[in-house]
């Protein structure tokens, strides 16, 4: 491999992993940080995009769709946890991950019903439709780099609430003792309901960023809900810089693995996490 | 007495007479008799993933791997043109898929909770991808199995494999003898400690208990029996294929249980019959099955606080 | 002075900077009960901990019967003897009172590996299960769910737990804590017979009872042992009233 | 009056869904624009979803062999669940007719007398595009596909033409299926500086290999060909990167010729949205099955002579008539197609009545 | 003043299980009350049911004036009421600082006695544990903690339940004298501890617990000269 290759194959890497960073955001907060396990976070990534499909269609405005699209998931997100996620928080964990399979279903079915079957996919906003060269065959699109910012600026908004703030610290307390929370006067459910809809809200954005560079079709979702949860976890638990190096690692290692190692190139991030797994029981960056 | 609860009693009497008489019922429909063979088959699966996860809190996403090598295991033990004896090739079986259990639970066992659920998810992955990358398996497309073992045992030929309705008594008669094996192991001493690990093992090792020790017990047996599961899924249809060992059929299997009801082994039966009952009906009833499919279940785990088991047993608590 | 049943030489324990345990050497003789007082976070708990394989010292030795048992797997403490009770509450609280016990007593029976045979039917078990309940007073309790029993009854379970084993060594972490006087006085009856048979290594805040029951008592300051001595020595040590008890005018 | 009954077994839910309501929409439309050639048989449908699932093939091809004795199972879209099928459906009381699955066993290792196909062999549709490479004058190529069965025929067709007409295949890259990060990939590619790409690639993983290449500036400096499948029912999504993309294929949406025009003009009345490709699969299955009622006057309980009449049938396709191959397969024509303004037009016939060699058939 | 907290007749089931019988008391303003019996006698219930953490059958709780019954938890919290729990209530993944910056406010007439820099200095072995995460303390550490984090909330009423648990005599004794200064301060206090000796010159007023039935309410006066009684009532 040339010096230029690996720099390219590099670039390629990080953006892959804040790609992944993008889309495991929300999992990072809602399941990391809160402890639902919420298996329909694929889902909700797979309805960010549709909706940005069919309001783009609609609008022609790539900003007003993204809009649309994030207050509409953030209301699906309300909905769910008020009449659904929140009967089970005196229940065992397992329960939760049987009813957002349910969910997973009921997604997948209201998809094909109202957005058809078809693969779709939607034109890069003009104003980020450039791109800028690299080599004499290759360049760089804009837009790609517009994403990898704005996952950078996230990772950082995420790791200063989550850490700094009275906000951030609340959620955590919640995953370790609800009924103390509500013990100091603070309504625990209503906090939980909107932390969980942003969770929702984060997946639906990294649709609606993702759908101008990837193909928009039934089952997106699951592609890549398990790479969320293997992002969480490597990270280690409620850790959202552990979320971001795990994402770039991951990014970086698949890459390298898809080129390199193109015999087990499948396998390699499944290696990873539990080599991972093996030498840190709680993941890169746990208490 | 083995079966304390009543409504364990109750469910066996009902259910294992019913299942018994049901190829007369169907009248040699070959189709309904296959269809709940795989039933039976697959309860059998989720019944050891029950073991695991029920009885030993070790929840796994990952279990369909044994799922899947009790069919490859055979594909690559068996010679392929010479029907083999069932009885021998499930003890073979049996005691591989243990020896993998082995390595693979001394490396998984090491961690708990989230981080053993995306371990044994990895390391699932691995075999998954093994299989279907490979070119002498197949690929994706998987493999064909073209002779059934025979059955006989000491001279006596029991079970006619290609014979359906045989079939079916074999698959009845594995959950059934599964179903005794559990429920000994779980009355017996050592199920008194596997208890003690599952709800507090600090506490247990504090105990002077080698926690470890017996929870990689509990992980090769539960594999074991989920290869035979595999095994018998695999000689069914003749048929092995990577998906068995995807971590969708571990999902399926979990979401089965946590319908069925957790840590009481029958609840594995009942969880198993309800899915592929509603799956089956919804199936037919309309192109869109998914919605009700999903709202079925997003229904019942709101309403049933432990499965169907559990709400079986709170009606008959209330009835005396 | 009897036989030696656990000792240390310069355990250390780091929490990163923290030194909880610094180099603290003590000897713990059989049939005799040894406080450790000192005041919160002195070190006490982690030394416990460190004495029953919980935790791994950062540096120096644990002897058992004159045998280094410092580099042995957490649960090969209590196959020696040496059985511990926790300062927060730790049972299996799903499972009976009396079922708590038995599982304790099942470690030193034996068969834990036998798949076959039914786990209620042994009597001798179970009676030694029952008797270590009735020895805390918790008798009555035995067949209550133990989520269902009091926080001082969960107390007292700790330690009939402890006792079922059937330890030589028994590392008592703060017992009386959220009992109540009775079952108070019934823990200090208790253990002035179980010091007659074993080693008793007792942490504990309640003075009256440490002073009653003590052959010895060690005061520990900020992971630093301070003195070892007898109950008046200790009571009148100034250091110690410093420290831990105050002047002795107030009641604990 | 009898009733004939027709198992459909496609995926309806999963990433193949949009393949599956397309064919099961052409059988029917076949059947009902055909109504009065049934000699008033009642036509019923069994529809089973087979969510693409493998493992589910040999249970829902059971039901319906079976339990509801079906004539005809038509079915399925994806190879995997077409192996599943074979291994219950061979040489059994049924016909099969096999409306897309192009793996090379259907009608090669595992033919059988029941079982017919009605779309291409994976080698069908890539072998002429070798030959157009070399007139084009490329001289060293990259292929890409996905590591299964299909990417793996499909690539090796290519590479039988393109080398026998004096090529090179300077790299062959596999990926995971079903991976679709392409980047990395791309950018090996970029590196390599070949004359041309070869792809196999379908659904999703087309519109995201279009979508990368282009986004990385190549579409323009390399030239991208492939089996049909890259711009087959993809273009919507793919939108400008297509532009310009030459593909071989047994059929294009613009196809000239009276019974396509009618066909899709019936298709667009019916179902209120464009034919593509597996509607014409579905259709002409549909057509078969009308066929071998209308001349066997509604008797099709007899199998053997459902199979010579269908063997020696040719199907008036909306791609242009076809014929069976000895092994089942159609022997069709291969047009060489360029997407202009997201359209697939027609080039040329790549090669005209183009047989599969039927490797491994002995029928 | 009218009556800060009044509690009439609760019954409370775990269950099946009936485990307060009526229990009914009242806590004046500035007053600091005591509540006493023996293990699972229903102390803990009552609190609970006071608070709202379990449902009591029938029974009112008014506080100020207010019946709160109905409320939920975290609402009767506001009306300035915190609590200690038994076993402490840490949090398992904040740090100390953290423990005390989620709880600290101001209560209701804007008032802040209590601050993160009173709490560290009453209790200087917080100071030194400050990045430490909840469960990392010594059992004794975690008490103080508890209380601290109760104080930062500046109730008006502060409920404590096993209040010097776990915690050496120096300590002990520094707890009561807090207790003693918020008492001072108006700050009512209802508290559940075992030493009848230090509670019988602290508080005002004492409730003993049998059965889940109150069997003494009365002030230390009383407590004096029924000290036998009570004293039998508690087994001591
Ligand atoms: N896991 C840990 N990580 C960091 N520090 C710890 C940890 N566990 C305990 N400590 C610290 O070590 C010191 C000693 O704690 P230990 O629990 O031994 O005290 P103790 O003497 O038992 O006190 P108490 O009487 O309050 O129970 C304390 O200051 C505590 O904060
Ligand atoms: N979750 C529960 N389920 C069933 N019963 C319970 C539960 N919690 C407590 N109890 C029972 O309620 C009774 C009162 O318990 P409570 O904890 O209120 O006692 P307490 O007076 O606080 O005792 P202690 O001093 O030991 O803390 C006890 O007999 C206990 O067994
Ligand atoms: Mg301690
Ligand atoms: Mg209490």
């Amino acid at each position: 491999m040339t010096t230029s290759l690996f720099f390219i194959q590099l670039i390629n890497g990080l953006q892959y992993g804040l790609l992944l960073f993008l889309i495991a955001s929300g999992l990072t907060l809602v399941f990391g940080v809160m402890g639902i396990l919420n298996l329909a976070h694929g889902s909700m990534y797979m309805v960010g995009a549709y909706l940005a499909w069919y309001f783009f269609t609609h609008t022609d405005s790539f900003l007003l769709s993204a809009i649309i699209s994030a207050v509409i998931a953030l209301s699906i997100g309300i909905l769910v946890e008020r009449t659904l996620i929140r009967q089970l928080y005196h229940r065992n964990h397992l329960d939760q991950v049987l009813l957002t399979i349910g969910m997973i279903f009921v997604f997948n079915a209201l998809q094909s019903l109202l957005w058809g079957n078809d693969p779709q996919g939607i034109k890069v906003p003009d104003l980020l439709s450039g791109s800028i060269p690299l080599t004499d065959t290759l360049s760089y699109p804009v837009y790609r780099i517009f994403v990898a910012v704005i996952c950078i600026l996230l990772a950082a908004a995420l790791y200063y609430t989550i850490n700094k703030t009275r906000l951030g610290m609340l959620i955590r307390a919640g995953e370790s003792n609800r009924e103390m929370v509500e013990c100091l006067g603070i309504n625990i459910s209503r906090l939980y309901t909107i932390v969980f809809a942003i969770g929702v809200m984060l997946a639906a954005i990294a649709g609606v960023l993702s759908a101008p560079m990837v193909s928009i079709v039934p089952g997106m979702g699951e592609h890549v809900l398990i790479a969320c949860f293997v992002v969480v976890v490597i990270g280690g638990m409620g850790s959202i810089k552990g979320a971001f190096v795990a994402a770039l690692l991951v990014g970086i290692v698949d890459t390298f693995a898809a080129v390199l190692l193109p015999s087990i190139a499948s396998m390699v991030v499944y290696i990873l996490m539990a080599l991972i797994l093996l030498v840190k029981p709680k993941g890169l960056f746990s208490n | 007495m083995l079966f304390q609860k009543r409504s364990e009693r109750l469910f066996i009497w009902i259910f294992f007479p019913l299942m018994l008489m049901m190829p007369l019922f169907l009248d040699g429909n070959i189709f309904y008799i296959n269809k709940l063979s795989s039933i039976l088959i697959f309860a059998l699966f989720v019944m050891s993933l029950d073991y695991l996860v029920g009885r030993c809190g070790l929840i796994t996403l990952g279990h369909a791997m044994f799922y899947g090598l009790g069919g490859y295991i055979f594909y690559i033990i068996a010679p392929q043109n010479e029907a083999v004896n069932f009885w021998v090739y499930t003890f073979y079986i049996c005691v591989i898929s243990a020896a993998i259990a082995l390595i693979v639970g001394f490396l998984v066992l090491r961690t708990s909770g989230i981080y053993m659920i995306m371990i044994t998810l990895a390391i699932a992955q691995m075999f998954f991808y093994y299989f279907s990358d490979s070119m002498e398996f197949g690929g994706i497309d998987g493999v064909f199995l073209y002779l059934k073992p025979e059955t006989s045992f000491l001279g006596i030929k029991m079970f006619d494999l290609d014979n359906p309705t045989h079939f079916y008594y074999l698959c009845l008669f594995s959950l059934f003898n599964t179903l005794v094996f559990f429920k000994v192991i779980m009355a017996s001493k050592f199920g008194r400690v596997v208890d003690a690990t599952r709800e507090n093992p600090e506490r247990t090792t504090a105990l002077g208990y080698n926690v470890f020790v017996f929870r990689l017990a509990s992980y090769v047996i539960a594999s074991a029996l989920g290869a035979y599961a595999g095994y018998l899924f695999s000689m069914q249809y003749g048929f092995v294929n990577p998906s068995m060992l995807s971590w969708q059929t571990s999902g399926t299997a979990l979401v089965m249980l946590i319908l069925g009801g957790m840590g009481s082994i029958y609840g594995a039966i009942l969880g198993t019959f309800a899915y592929e009952g509603l799956h089956y009906f919804f199936e037919h009833l309309t192109e869109h099955w998914m919605l009700f499919m999903g709202s079925a279940i997003i229904l019942m785990v709101i309403l049933l606080k432990k499965g169907i088991a559990g709400y079986i047993e709170k009606l008959l608590e209330k009835r005396s | 002075m009897s036989q030696v049943m656990i000792e240390t030489e310069g355990l250390c324990k780091h929490w990163g900077g923290l030194k909880a345990l610094d180099d603290i050497s003590l000897t713990f003789a059989d049939k005799e009960l040894h406080s450790i007082v000192g005041p919160n976070g002195a070190g006490k708990s982690t030394l416990l901990n460190l004495l029953c394989g919980t935790y791994k010292p950062t540096s120096g030795r644990i002897l058992h019967k004159n045998e280094p048992i410092d580099s042995i797997k957490p649960y090969a403490f209590a196959r020696r003897g040496i059985g511990r009770s926790f300062q927060k509450t730790n049972i299996y609280p799903s499972a009976t009172c009396l079922e708590n016990c038995a599982i304790a007593a099942q470690r030193y029976m034996g068969g834990s590996f036998n798949f076959l045979k039914p786990r209620n039917k042994e009597p001798v078990l179970l009676h030694i299960a029952e008797e270590a309940l009735h020895k805390v007073g918790l008798g009555h309790r035995k067949d209550t769910v133990a989520a269902a029993v009091s926080y001082g009854e969960q107390r007292q379970l700790e330690i009939a737990m402890v006792l079922a084993t059937s330890p030589c060594v028994l590392l008592l972490d703060e017992p009386m804590a959220g009992m109540g006087h009775e079952e108070s006085a019934l823990i200090i009856e208790l253990l002035k017979q179980l010091k007659k048979e074993y080693c008793i290594v007792l942490v504990e805040h309640d003075m009256d009872a440490v002073f009653e029951l003590s052959d010895l008592i060690t005061v520990m300051v900020n992971g630093q042992h301070l003195v070892t001595g007898t109950v008046d020595a200790v009571r009148e040590d100034p250091r110690v009233k410093e420290a831990y008890l105050g002047q002795g005018d107030e009641v604990y | 009056n009898e009733t004939i009954k027709i198992g459909v077994m496609l995926p309806f839910s999963g990433a193949y869904a949009a393949l599956g309501s397309d064919g099961r929409n052409g059988l029917r439309l076949a059947l009902k624009e055909h109504r009065e050639r049934l000699h008033g048989s009642n036509i019923e449908f069994i529809e089973m979803d087979t969510e693409a699932r493998p493992e589910r093939a040999p249970e829902i091809s059971s039901a319906l062999l079976n339990r509801h004795k079906a004539d005809f199972i038509v079915g399925p879209v994806h190879s995997g669940v077409a192996n599943g099928m074979l291994r219950t459906l061979r040489n059994r009381d049924t016909i099969m007719i096999v409306p897309n699955a192009g793996s090379a066993e259907v009608t090669g290792a595992l033919c059988a007398p029941n079982v017919f196909r009605t779309s291409f062999s994976s080698w069908q549709t890539s072998y002429p595009m070798g030959q157009v490479a070399a007139d084009k004058g490329y001289k060293r190529v990259v292929t890409i596909t996905w590591n299964y069965g299909m990417g793996r025929e499909s690539v090796d067709a290519f590479e039988e033409s393109f080398t026998a007409a004096g090529g090179e295949i300077i790299r062959k890259m596999l990926v995971p299926f079903p991976r679709t990060d392409f980047q990395s990939y791309i950018s090996e590619i970029a590196s390599l500086q070949p004359d041309a790409v070869f792809v196999f690639f379908a659904g999703s993983g087309a519109v995201q290999f279009a979508l990368d290449y282009d986004a990385l500036g190549l579409r323009e400096r390399i030239p991208l060909i492939g089996s049909g499948f890259l711009t087959e029912g993809t273009l919507g999504a793919q939108g400008k990167a297509a532009e310009g993309l030459v593909t071989t294929l047994h059929y294009a949406d613009e196809l000239d010729n009276p019974n396509n025009v009618k066909f899709r003009e019936l298709y667009k009345s019916e179902y209120n949205r464009d034919a593509d490709l597996y509607a014409v699969q579905g259709y002409d299955a549909g057509l078969m099955i009308v066929e071998a009622i209308d001349q066997l006057q509604g008797k099709v309980k007899d199998r053997q002579a459902v199979i010579e009449v269908m063997r020696n049938m040719t199907v008036p396709s909306p791609r242009g008539d076809f014929t069976f191959s000895k092994a089942h397969n159609p022997i069709q024509n291969v047009y060489l197609r360029e997407v202009k303004d997201g359209v697939n037009r027609v080039i040329d016939v790549a090669m005209p009545a183009l047989e599969d060699p039927a490797r491994g058939c002995n029928m | 003043m009218s009556t800060l907290l009044d509690v009439k007749s609760l019954h409370t089931l775990y269950g099946s299980s009936h485990i307060l019988h009526g229990v009914s008391f009242s806590i004046q303003p500035g007053q600091a009350v005591s509540l006493m019996g023996r293990n699972g006698m229903g102390k803990t219930t009552t609190l609970k049911s006071i608070l709202g953490l379990v449902t009591p059958r029938s029974g009112t709780v008014t506080f100020q004036g207010e019946e709160i019954t109905q409320k939920e938890t975290w609402r009767r919290m506001q009306l300035d009421i915190a609590y200690v729990p038994e076993g402490r209530g840490m949090f398992h993944n904040l740090t100390v600082k953290e423990h005390l910056q989620i709880a600290a406010r101001a209560n209701r007439k804007g008032e802040k006695h209590w601050d993160y820099e009173r709490v560290l200095k009453t209790f200087p072995r917080l100071q030194e544990r400050l990045n430490n995460l909840g469960t990392q303390l010594s059992g004794g550490e975690q008490q103080m903690l508890a209380i601290g984090r109760a104080l930062v909330t500046n109730p008006e009423l502060l409920i404590l339940d096993e209040a010097t648990e776990g915690l050496a005599p120096l300590i002990r004794k520094e707890i009561w004298e807090v207790i003693r200064t918020i008492k001072d301060s108006g700050i009512s206090t209802l508290i559940v501890d075992k030493n009848i000796q230090v509670l019988k010159d602290l508080c005002d007023q004492h409730i003993v617990l049998v059965k889940g039935k109150v069997v003494f309410d009365g002030s230390s006066e009383r407590l004096i000269n029924e000290l036998e009684t009570v004293e039998s009532y508690l087994a001591v």
